[in-house]
């Protein structure tokens, strides 16, 4: 999404018009609202068809909630560092956005290996995704989470890639501005992921 | 009901176009003439928008008033059947089971028929209908009556026949290959010429399938729909 | 469009945050409460956890009124979705 | 202009030197992007187009020789009454009009250089080729493409037993929808950011041309509602290709799941594709009438109401769904009133034309024609939106007809209205205009020809997708309808020799068109024809809306948008 049309939008003023819309995190918050369609889209059917069997019961009792607990917070942690990366660019640090860039790409890293684990582990136990209706939605919902982290993951890799000494005062703060928001929102399903396939089945 | 329906909306139809037609006609370009100057954003100017607006949407508040009784009597209400029979539709038939003199399913005067659903001409026939594989729909043209038949669940419908004759049922919710083969034949019969079914089907017993519900409806409605 | 600078400190206070609110929530099942108090605080706690995530990391507090609308149309679509499906979807057992 | 920052020249040097394909195949610029939308869509119109010959020639005369292609077999019939379906809405209709106009004219409208994200939309054209190519591909799998009808109703489209040998097919319809709907959702975001936040000076939100509105309001619903069924295109690819059941009612799962989600975006997308239509449409008129548009605000504001209220409708298209029927009666409520706001679309349009000075050229006509049909398939939307007569009309030829009156009036005759009336701001050239009238006579009579029929059909009970109607004998008396119908549609197909004849000969051998040959207002006319690199030798200040015309006190009887300035350009 990294084109010269900002420098031309930015070029536009001055302005009749409010657009101080920087127009990455616009077009970030529009793609944002289309995903929450689709996840939200998921996770309601989940909720109903849960609700249509009365419950998930037994099936639904076997997710590692500990593990996913621990992986929600790893994901906390990793937009922790993404907070203090975005503060580090504002102030115009490059390696240290770097390094806590390099800190939140681990943590996603991270994320996944434990997943992995946990997928092992599931498939181990015979809760493969034909098992039941449950672990269908279990992996189609983590496995499309899984597929937007690991994108993150490769974006934040490339920025890293694409910092150099010679890159514009406030590139990086730019990209990190709608970057770190979709990051922010990876993290913001998880949440809800946890709580519906790893608490809520497995409470009361 | 439908009719009406259409009446109504042919008539806004006619209504609109002839003004769009007239306008065309009306007002094509003539030299050294300018065209008004009318924005339309005013009320006083957009009232010449509203006023038809508002007829439409009298009109469509008066239409949805006068189906929904019609809907609910089809869909929502079962009046109390002279006969219950369970339609299960496959790919690519039909099969009509009937409970039997006992009036009940299940037990082993049931008589399973296929693609023929006899029927006797002015009671209220239920049907309880499931599909073994895919989406179909029960659909009479003759009787205006339509409704999908869904897979892992039973979905009640009843009509009421009350001209005597064959008339054809189709699946109207394509189901595969040979969906447009998917044909049933609807027998009405007279109460004397079903009384004889009933007998050659079930010998034994005098009575006939159901005999003992509340009797047949007077047809008021005559048809569906 | 930023008014407030978002600072280290405020980025650790938010993170603590988010961690009390995982605990609430995830305590929720080892502490055994019956399941329809333990789902209300299990939501209760996702919502608030989503919440902080987007007033602070994702900067809502201070955002345009657009990008309020763009972020919370599908939410409320999704809702009114989910509500109408209930009947059909949910209920017909 | 003078405090247009230097920075902002257009770079035409630059462009120049890109390599060919730099600058046709991998453009990154908005107006090479539209244009390659535009010849996607008319390759994959004709192709629809086609398949809709040969199984329209099977229902008319069932089971004879198809000329040019032979005898149809019902699983063939089948395969191209799905794909028609699929090509038309998702490959034509929304390629041509979000695609190819809504590139080509968003920034031109707003006064931007280019859309706001180039790459992202370049990206998002090549996706779209690569689900048209993946569709297409499905015909030469083993076992044909996918036969479950457009809407892909589960459990027929889930497991191959149900459809023998379509496995492939019907994953590669999956994947190729998914696709699609991924690069509709890229130009998405584009389409917003750009027209938020890339307006050029004194383009106010209220001075935007309602196309731009429109394609916006299209886009919203667009993001709004794909989203639950992407999700359950995956459930589904997952029940095929894995083994799943989520769909299955055999493992539990309930069959209406997938009818709700299609549905749910099913109906907004109807308005995706009508509501730019008839953006295309409200541009035309008011230039052919010389006259501002009447009610620019109503309109606005009613596709506003229309676009909220499509959210709220879509189980009409499951009254006799077995859902449950108390949910049928506030569905049939907000259908009928979904009429409203529409009707104040369109009573606006026609009263654009009163006490007007309508020319009737090409464009005109096909706007004209365009809403003319699109009034037909807006009443006969009602009967179909009212529980009670839906049960008797539902899937008959009527609702065929009903949709097609909606859908090609906007895709396929406001479309092509727009290529003539755009064609000289995308190629530089003029098309003819008198043999674009014999191609709007054909095509427009044609259409009513074979969808006048339709409807009757429809009303004597005729089912659609039947692939050999002598099975029954209710249909007889209705054959001779079909046969009409196929005449008609024969009648549109000659039409679109005169229509392809003058496209590319306009293109290489058209007049030359100068910047504003219909002295129309809108920012697109203010600049070149066709428009440099970077649209504009200068961006323009805006000084007034897009529909001032006949002024009362002007010497000429248009006010274009740009400052006076630009106007230097635009001497028509």
């Amino acid at each position: 999404m990294a084109n010269s049309a900002v420098e031309i939008g930015i070029a536009h003023a001055p302005h009749e018009v409010p657009t101080s819309f920087e127009l990455g995190k616009l077009g970030m918050w529009v793609f944002l609202a289309g995903e929450t369609m689709v996840f939200g889209g998921l996770m309601g059917v989940f909720i109903l068809v849960g609700i249509s069997h009365g419950g998930w019961g037994p099936d639904g009792a076997h997710v590692n909630w500990l593990l996913g607990a621990f992986n929600t917070l790893i994901l906390f942690t990793s937009s922790l560092t993404a907070a203090l990366a975005q503060g580090a660019a504002r102030v115009q640090d490059s390696p240290r956005a770097k390094r806590y860039l390099s800190a939140t790409a681990l943590l996603g890293v991270l994320f996944l290996v434990i997943k992995g684990f946990e997928y092992a582990g599931d498939f181990r136990d015979g809760f493969t995704p034909l098992a039941a209706l449950f672990w269908s939605f279990y992996y189609v919902m983590t496995g499309l989470h899984v597929l937007h982290l690991f994108a993150g993951i490769v974006v934040l890799f490339g920025l890293m890639f694409m910092v150099t000494p010679r890159t514009p005062a406030g590139w990086l703060e730019r990209k990190l501005k709608y970057v770190c928001l979709y990051w922010y929102f990876v993290e913001a399903v998880w949440v809800f992921l946890f709580a519906l396939v790893y608490l809520a089945p497995t409470a009361g | 009901m439908l009719k009406l329906i259409i009446y109504v909306v042919g008539t806004i139809f006619v209504l609109v176009e002839g003004t769009l037609l007239a306008f065309v006609i009306l007002y094509r370009r003539r030299k050294g003439e300018r065209a008004a100057f009318v924005r339309g954003d005013s009320l006083r100017q957009l009232s010449w928008v509203l006023i038809p607006v508002v007829i439409v949407a009298f009109l469509d508040v008066a239409i949805d008033v006068m189906a929904k009784p019609v809907w609910e009597l089809i869909k929502e209400q079962s009046p109390p059947p002279g006969l219950t029979v369970k339609l299960a539709a496959l790919q690519f038939g039909w099969e009509f089971t009937y409970p039997g003199p006992d009036g009940k399913f299940g037990t082993p005067d049931d008589l399973v028929q296929t693609t023929f659903l006899t029927v006797p001409a002015g009671q209220v026939i239920r049907l309880l209908m499931t599909s073994k594989d895919v989406i179909h729909s029960f659909y009479v043209p003759q009787l205006r009556l339509r409704q999908d038949i869904i897979p892992g669940r039973e979905i009640p419908a009843w009509f009421e026949a009350t001209q005597p004759g064959k008339y054809e049922i189709a699946c109207s919710q394509l189901c595969g290959i040979s969906h447009f083969a998917m044909k049933g034949i609807l027998r009405v019969l007279t109460p004397d010429e079903y009384k004889q079914w009933v007998s050659q089907h079930w010998p034994k017993s005098g009575a006939g399938p159901g005999k003992s519900a509340s009797g047949a409806r007077s047809s008021a409605t005559g048809k569906e729909g | 469009m930023e008014q407030t600078e978002f600072s280290a400190s405020d980025s650790l206070k938010t993170w603590a945050l988010l961690v009390v609110l995982l605990l609430v929530g995830a305590l929720a099942v080892p502490l055994g409460l019956p399941r329809s108090l333990a789902l209300w605080v299990i939501f209760a706690a996702a919502t608030a956890q989503a919440y902080v995530i987007g007033r602070y990391y994702m900067r809502l507090r201070s955002e345009d009124v657009l990008i309020y609308t763009l972020a919370l149309l599908p939410v409320v679509t999704v809702i009114i979705l989910a509500f109408v499906l209930t009947p059909d979807v949910a209920m017909h057992r | 202009m003078a405090e247009t920052s230097p920075e902002a020249v257009p770079s035409t040097e630059a462009h120049e030197q890109m390599g060919f394909w730099q600058r046709y195949l991998f453009s990154v610029d908005h107006k090479v992007i539209g244009k390659q939308y535009l010849f996607l869509g008319l390759f994959m119109g004709f192709v629809g187009v086609g398949l809709s010959f040969i199984f329209r020639w099977q229902l008319a005369w069932p089971g004879t020789a198809v000329p040019l292609w032979g005898k149809v077999t019902a699983p063939q019939y089948y395969e191209f009454v799905t794909m028609h379906g699929t090509i038309m809405v998702f490959f034509v209709a929304m390629p041509v009009l979000l695609g190819a106009f809504g590139n080509f004219l968003i920034p031109l409208m707003v006064g931007a250089r280019d859309m706001a994200f180039p790459r992202l939309n370049a990206t998002s054209f090549w996706t779209i080729f690569v689900g048209s190519v993946l569709l297409l591909l499905s015909f030469f799998v083993p076992g044909g493409g996918s036969r479950a009808g457009w809407t892909n109703y589960v459990p027929l489209s889930d497991a191959s037993k149900y459809l023998p040998g379509t496995y492939w097919g019907g994953n590669l319809w999956l994947i190729a929808v998914a696709i699609d709907f991924a690069s509709v959702l890229m130009g998405g975001i584009n389409f917003l950011t750009t027209a938020i936040a890339m307006r050029a000076p004194g383009m106010t939100i209220w001075r935007m041309p309602l196309l731009v509105w429109e394609e916006l309001v299209a886009s919203v619903l667009f993001m709004l509602s794909v989203g639950p069924l992407i999700a359950g295109v995956v459930m589904l690819l997952f029940d095929r290709m894995v083994g799943t059941g989520f769909f299955l009612p055999d493992k539990g799962a309930d069959p209406l799941l997938w009818q709700h989600l299609f549905w749910f975006f099913g109906h907004p997308e109807v308005y995706v594709v009508a509501v730019p239509g008839l953006g295309i449409a409200m541009e035309i008129l008011p230039v052919f009438s010389r006259k501002p548009i009447f009610g620019y605000h109503a309109i606005v504001w009613s596709t506003l109401v229309a676009g909220t209220l499509s959210f709220t409708i879509w189980a009409h298209h499951m009254f006799v769904s077995g859902m449950d029927p108390t949910l049928a009666e506030p569905f049939s409520v907000t259908t009928v009133a979904i009429s409203v706001p529409f009707a104040v679309i369109l009573f606006c349009m026609i009263a654009t034309l009163w006490r007007g000075q309508i020319t009737l050229s090409t464009p005109m006509l096909f706007a004209l024609g365009a809403l003319a049909n699109f009034i037909l398939g807006g009443v006969t939307g009602i009967p179909l939106g009212t529980d009670a007569s839906d049960i008797y009309l539902h899937d008959t030829y009527f609702v065929i007809a009903h949709f097609h009156n909606t859908l090609v009036p906007a895709a396929i005759i406001a479309g092509f209205g727009g290529i003539y009336y755009w064609f000289p701001k995308m190629f530089g050239r003029m098309m003819n205009d008198a043999w674009g009238k014999v191609h709007f006579i054909f095509t427009w009579v044609g259409f009513n020809m074979v969808f006048i029929p339709l409807f009757l059909i429809g009303l004597g009970g005729g089912q659609r997708r039947i692939y050999m109607s002598s099975v029954y004998t209710y249909y007889k008396p209705l054959q001779p309808l079909h046969v009409i119908a196929t005449i008609g549609l024969i009648v549109i197909i000659v039409g679109q020799i005169p229509f392809l004849v003058n496209f590319f000969m306009s293109m290489f051998r058209g007049a030359k068109a100068p910047a504003n040959p219909w002295n129309a207002n809108t920012l697109e006319w203010a600049t070149d024809s066709p428009p440099p690199h970077e649209n504009f030798h200068a961006i323009p200040t805006v000084v007034r809306g897009p529909y001032e015309y006949s002024v009362p006190g002007m010497e000429q009887d248009w006010a274009p948008q740009a400052a006076a300035v630009e106007s230097g350009a635009a001497q028509g």
